[in-house]
């Protein structure tokens, strides 16, 4: 089973948890990335996401078909929180429940990265004097 | 040709608008969509990396434009 | 921080998460362990888990600290249930933070890996014809 | 040397006790209380392996136990 969605509402990793988990399932693996307090030292208020929802949808299926493909994973859930997120609230969770849980780890590695790397999200990190698209520039 | 660009993040600042109409005869592929914005927007030549996408989906830059087509504006992702 | 527990309380996913969390923590990964339905095509009714307790957390404890001297961790969880779980009860949690989130996967791999080898807990899986201490025999 | 073996899991099972007090003169080290449990509970051969402990830590065969020493008996693990 797969669950993908993008949202404004809060994430929590039993809910994450909860999406993937059967009575077949040994074990899961779970990635829960928060928004953090700082950059290179620099304090941030607060993070702005921005996605391109129908494309970053269409992205995040792919990687999570591409586990249940690659990997035997049984349930996938990679959930993203768009709009605005204040200091330790948790931006994206994804979970990987699979019937070996060494690939569960590779599983879950491949599917943060990978979101990383292609989904059409974007974040702004607001300062006291200022804001910054996060990885615009080199 | 007539197409329509949809910017996000950083792009969208760039361009000053979400939603850019374009109608310019030396646009035929996603690859003079790029070399169209480099040179009227300067600042993308600034970005670590921009790419284009239609229909959803990421394109090469020798991408085949059909008369107004949606071309997404995708500055670098920072999801997660 | 170190947070190693066991007891026989439920243990839940957003519990272990908000124990390695804090502000300057971007990442964190979580194995959570279940109880299956079936073992090689047989059902199973529940399991019985047993700790030879002061030994087991002192075990947990030494997994949790070479997780933050060897990989810089800066939280770890290790919560494991004892008594009797029913199907799809959560019997481990292990929650690991890292400024880095590719070593949180080490990590937390590390940790159950080493957790099934060393921490003396032991189940016991009851059938309806039975019941057998799972890894006794060869 | 008397002794006091602590058994979990399937080793409480094959001692019939959690608890088992032993006085053998020809018991010095944990491999002599191996040898001892393999020829009193021939069952302990078939278990896949088991180790002991002393003080909550594992112990190796040539550990030197003490008079009164509480030894625990760990047959393989299967947390998680």
């Amino acid at each position: 089973m797969i669950s993908v969605k993008i949202s404004e509402e809060k994430i929590n990793p039993t809910n994450s948890y909860g999406e993937v988990t059967d009575p077949g399932v040994g074990g899961t693996v779970q990635f829960v990335g928060t928004v953090r307090n700082q950059t290179k030292g620099k304090k941030v208020l607060r993070l702005e996401f921005e996605a391109y929802e129908s494309m970053a949808i269409k992205e995040m299926n792919k990687i999570a078909e591409t586990i249940v493909a690659q990997w035997s994973a049984t349930h996938v859930s990679i959930h993203h929180r768009v709009g605005t997120l204040e200091i330790k609230d948790i931006a994206v969770i994804i979970s990987v429940a699979t019937p070996h849980r060494k690939v569960a780890f590779e599983a879950c590695q491949y599917a943060i990265n990978t979101l990383k790397e292609r989904v059409p999200i974007w974040k702004k990190e607001i300062f006291e004097d200022g804001e910054v698209w996060v990885a615009a520039h080199p | 040709m007539k197409i329509r660009l949809r910017a996000f993040g950083i792009a969208k600042d760039i361009l000053k608008s979400g939603v850019v109409e374009l109608d310019e005869d030396q646009i035929q592929t996603t690859g003079d969509v790029k070399s169209y914005l480099s040179k009227a927007y300067p600042e993308f030549d600034d970005l670590l990396t921009f790419s284009l996408a239609v229909r959803d989906e990421y394109q090469e830059d020798d991408y085949m434009l059909a008369e107004n087509d949606e071309v997404i504006v995708i500055p670098p992702v920072s999801g997660g």
